[in-house]
């Protein structure tokens, strides 16, 4: 069942169009991750999806009906959907009457409420803090109150910005599980922004890249800066001093932002020359890094700017690559996208 | 020193043998700045709070006009009133000139600007993100708002307490528009301000203690409730 | 509205006239508060600045005191004053009651914690990696502290000028210690209090408008003295 | 020629020792990286290196002779350090004012002074921002101009507190190549505290390692909380639910972080069992990440715990281990350092 429909979906702040989503279609009961580099757009679909800020312009379908942004019924919308932001607020109150505020918003009786409010600060771990002031908690703690108070809701969404960003590594574990936990046991989805990646392979089903408020294929890793030139043959774009990548995207000369999607690079073994794929272009570089990811294996090269690609486990045993190799590398010129400024 | 000395050793005991003129005097500025304090904070304290969560064409004008009320003083606001109320002014038939009400409107459009500024920037001072916490936990708008006003409730009840504590200790408004009427409009500072070389120098001393006493307890106050405010943001 | 209207059209015909006894009031108020402001600052905002950078037992209780200091309502300082002033008070032999030197001493009493207390504010807004910056650069103490100085300049400026705004406006000081003895003492407060009522009524019409307009000055460049304070902070 | 010399040098804030240093030597004209986690010790070292903060205990020497820690004289010693902040501050005026700002303090002549801040403000590739408010400036061009401000002292120590912790990738280049080149143009010593190892891989000759306030070997890595119990025969430490680690240290029963040198560990393929170092218990655990370090490779082992440890080249090579490989882990009970808490 579709749980998020948006069609056309823009949004602009002061001029400058932060998100910019032509389709994208969210299932219920799945797990999704958000990521792409700061400024990227996530907070503010994240914000769009809680219904806290409506569109510049689109469509936004939630549940099979089309969203009307008008504040009257809105809260209606906001009461199947929660939002546990990265930093999040707790009113200056305890903890048992911070998770008990959005039972008390749907006039649930106060008894049924207490209880609800302590169930799910056991799902968290804190129990114990109920009667303790919730601004004197650290920041974990504040996160995994948080997160219960969103639980006690009963939400069909459940959102979070960078849930374990600014915690401490025992409190991302105990989170993490949490989340896990939520995914597995409830009909809740659960959509996260992270930056991440082990995260995002952990916790999320699928993952939604975003890159300039777009959503990209799973490329939002290698962004980078450079500046477009036209040869007489093609277009190139010049990143550093010494790297110059062909592009096939048609742009003004000038700076941009590039994307290049992982599955766009191949690596070769020096040895390995013939049957190279892309273009006739081979760029030298060094492995530095290889990381498990699920089945597959995380490359880091240097080529003069950092890359990432993903080769599958294996393909990585086979090619018998290992860090500090020297490498070749190829780039599909259709897998860079390329924004102004 | 002895003069000194003897001065307080009178009003002391004035103040302990609860004489009746005395604390006439401190019932009227007590009541009249309570009534000042209770209408403007009435007014005040939603028009702050409207300011600080709505954004509208001409916001930052009516703000700068606010904080231009801030610098009235107290005098230029008896003149004016004044002119409405006297015999010749426009609400002249109201009879309410050197009246009790009188130092009300007076008040009341002294401090109406206080209260309403720091209530302002009470509220100002709360993050966005409490509005939209209390909004993703399925709170209307109108409790959105709520919670926004708890949570900027210390700096709320600050502003009020200055509000009072500048009222009490006010004279231009008191003596201009109450003109100091023995048993009527005769408050602390108009008494201590007029009296004390007619020979009441006692009272005078007496009602100044009293004065500052009541100065020093909202200002006690008003420090305990900004360090409570200042510890939790 | 008649009457409003014509007392108006008098009093700026008296301020347009250049009156001289309307313009020797207004330069007796801004002497005196000048001189009271200059005699507040040179000593509070050293005093500010040292409780702000330094460390020392008791700051705590100083800080206390100051802030307590800052509730004194006008007329308890006057009535303080004068018992030292009066011909039968310990100071009584300076003979200066009922000079413009009274109510300066008057108002440095009010001022100074305000001047000390807003400065003290201002210094500890600036971060302690300022000095730190300025010591590792190279810096002898006082150099550093310079460079505090130098950063808390807006705050200590607005500091300054709301105290003058105050003393100007103020009233309870300048009626008791001054007496508002005509072209000696008295200034724009007390001749508007006292005298509107004796037919003196366009004469106080003028000398509020020319008050109003010296207090809204000072809130102005005060509010862009904050604004530039608030941007660069 | 040493540079610093510190002796029992502890620094107690509230009571509590943020630093206790028994014995540290500084040559001059050397660069040092000073590496920990949060809280370690890093930043307080660089107060007292800077001469901003006395220490609570010990005597140091510098360039030879015990520093006096009366302000009288501080001033003249302070001259020859400088400490660069994370963050740093700017003094509200222009650029080139704020350059100037340590000549003044020297008693340089104005056009000299001028001069000299020009220099400094182009090493930095700033020389076009001179007259421009220092407050105006991004948060990668601040930490830039405090370089160049710092560098027009001429000081024989320059200390950099995460230089580039707050800046972005390319700002994080320029900065690392002014620092190189600090490094290798002058008889400046450079002392910097960093998170990142890669950075301090490329600018640090010698690295310094902090754990809780102390000294350690390049074990500042492994940083973990645990719970430790006593057995009959031994000491352990529990690390969340199915690790357990030997312990040689004595220590009361509780909480501790402890910190585990990675040289302390070794990593076995499946194969091969035999020969193992250490102790009897072996781990089993899973190869998540490969890094080039250097000319080591850095490798990143879950065994329920994450570890991280470091093998040659060569030895990686051999040891045919794969990103993904399941592997047997050996810790020694030495190589574990445990602090209460």
């Amino acid at each position: 069942m579709t749980l998020f429909s948006l069609t056309g979906v823009r949004q602009v702040f002061e001029g400058r169009t932060v998100l910019d989503i032509e389709h994208l279609e969210l299932s219920a009961a799945s797990s999704y991750s958000l990521q792409g580099p700061n400024g990227s757009g996530k907070s503010t679909l994240l914000n769009i999806l809680a219904f806290l800020e409506p569109p510049t312009a689109g469509e936004i379908r939630f549940q099979g009906r089309v969203v009307d942004w008008r504040e009257k019924t809105l809260h209606l919308l906001r009461r199947k959907v929660v939002l546990v932001d990265q930093h999040p607020i707790m009113f200056s109150t305890t903890v048992i009457k911070n998770v008990e505020y959005g039972l008390r918003m749907r006039g649930i009786p106060s008894r049924k409420r207490r209880a609800a409010a302590e169930a799910a600060l056991e799902r968290v771990g804190l129990h114990a803090f109920a009667d303790r002031q919730a601004h004197r908690l650290s920041g974990g703690e504040t996160q995994r109150v948080a997160i219960a108070r969103a639980l006690a809701c009963e939400p069909d969404v459940m959102l979070f910005d960078e849930p374990t960003a600014s915690v401490d590594v025992e409190n991302q574990a105990l989170i993490e599980a949490v989340i896990q936990d939520i995914r597995r046991q409830q009909r809740v989805s659960v959509i996260f922004a992270t930056h991440k990646r082990l995260e995002a392979a952990r916790l999320a089903e699928r993952r939604i890249f975003l890159f300039a408020g777009k959503v990209t294929g799973p490329g939002g890793e290698n962004v980078l800066s450079g500046i477009i030139a036209h040869r007489p043959d093609r277009s190139v774009c010049t990143l550093g001093p010494t790297v110059e990548l062909e592009v096939r995207q048609r742009l003004p000369s000038g700076p941009v932002r590039i994307a290049v999607k992982p599955e766009g690079i191949r690596v070769y073994s020096a040895a390995e020359r013939q049957n190279v794929a892309f273009t006739s272009v081979l760029h030298s570089g060094r492995v530095l890094q290889m990381t498990l990811e699920g089945d597959a294996v995380k490359l880091h090269v240097d080529i003069g700017i950092p890359l990432k690609t993903v080769l599958s486990r294996d393909e990585a045993v086979d090619s018998g690559i290992m860090v500090g190799d020297t490498v070749r590398v190829a780039i599909d010129p259709d897998a860079i996208q390329a924004v102004q400024g | 020193m002895d003069f000194l000395s003897q001065s307080l050793a009178a009003a002391l005991e004035m103040i302990w043998s609860l004489d009746d003129e005395m604390y006439f005097i401190v019932y009227i500025s007590l009541s009249v700045s309570f009534f000042s304090t209770l209408i403007a904070s009435l007014f005040g304290v939603p028009l702050g709070f409207l300011i600080a969560v709505n954004h509208f064409s001409g916001k930052r004008v009516l703000i700068t006009i606010l904080n231009t009320l801030l610098a009235l003083p107290t005098v230029v606001i008896g003149l004016f009133v004044y002119a409405f109320l006297s015999r010749r002014g426009v609400l002249g038939f109201l009879g309410m000139l050197y009246t009790p009400e009188a130092i009300v409107v007076g008040q009341v459009i002294l401090i109406l600007p206080w209260v309403a500024v720091f209530t302002m920037a009470a509220v100002s001072r709360i993050d966005e993100r409490y509005r939209y916490t209390a909004l993703t936990l399925g709170a209307t708008r109108l409790h959105a708002a709520l919670v926004v006003a708890r949570e900027a409730r210390f700096g709320i009840i600050a502003a009020i307490i200055a509000a009072f504590g500048r009222v009490i200790a006010e004279i231009g408004i008191a003596m201009m528009l109450g003109g100091n009427i023995k048993g009527f409009t005769r408050t602390m500072t108009t008494a201590m301000a007029l009296e004390h070389n007619k020979g009441e120098f006692v009272l005078a001393v007496a009602l100044g203690i009293v004065l500052l006493s009541v100065s020093l307890v909202m200002n006690i106050v008003f420090q305990l409730i900004q360090g409570r405010y200042g510890v939790q943001r």
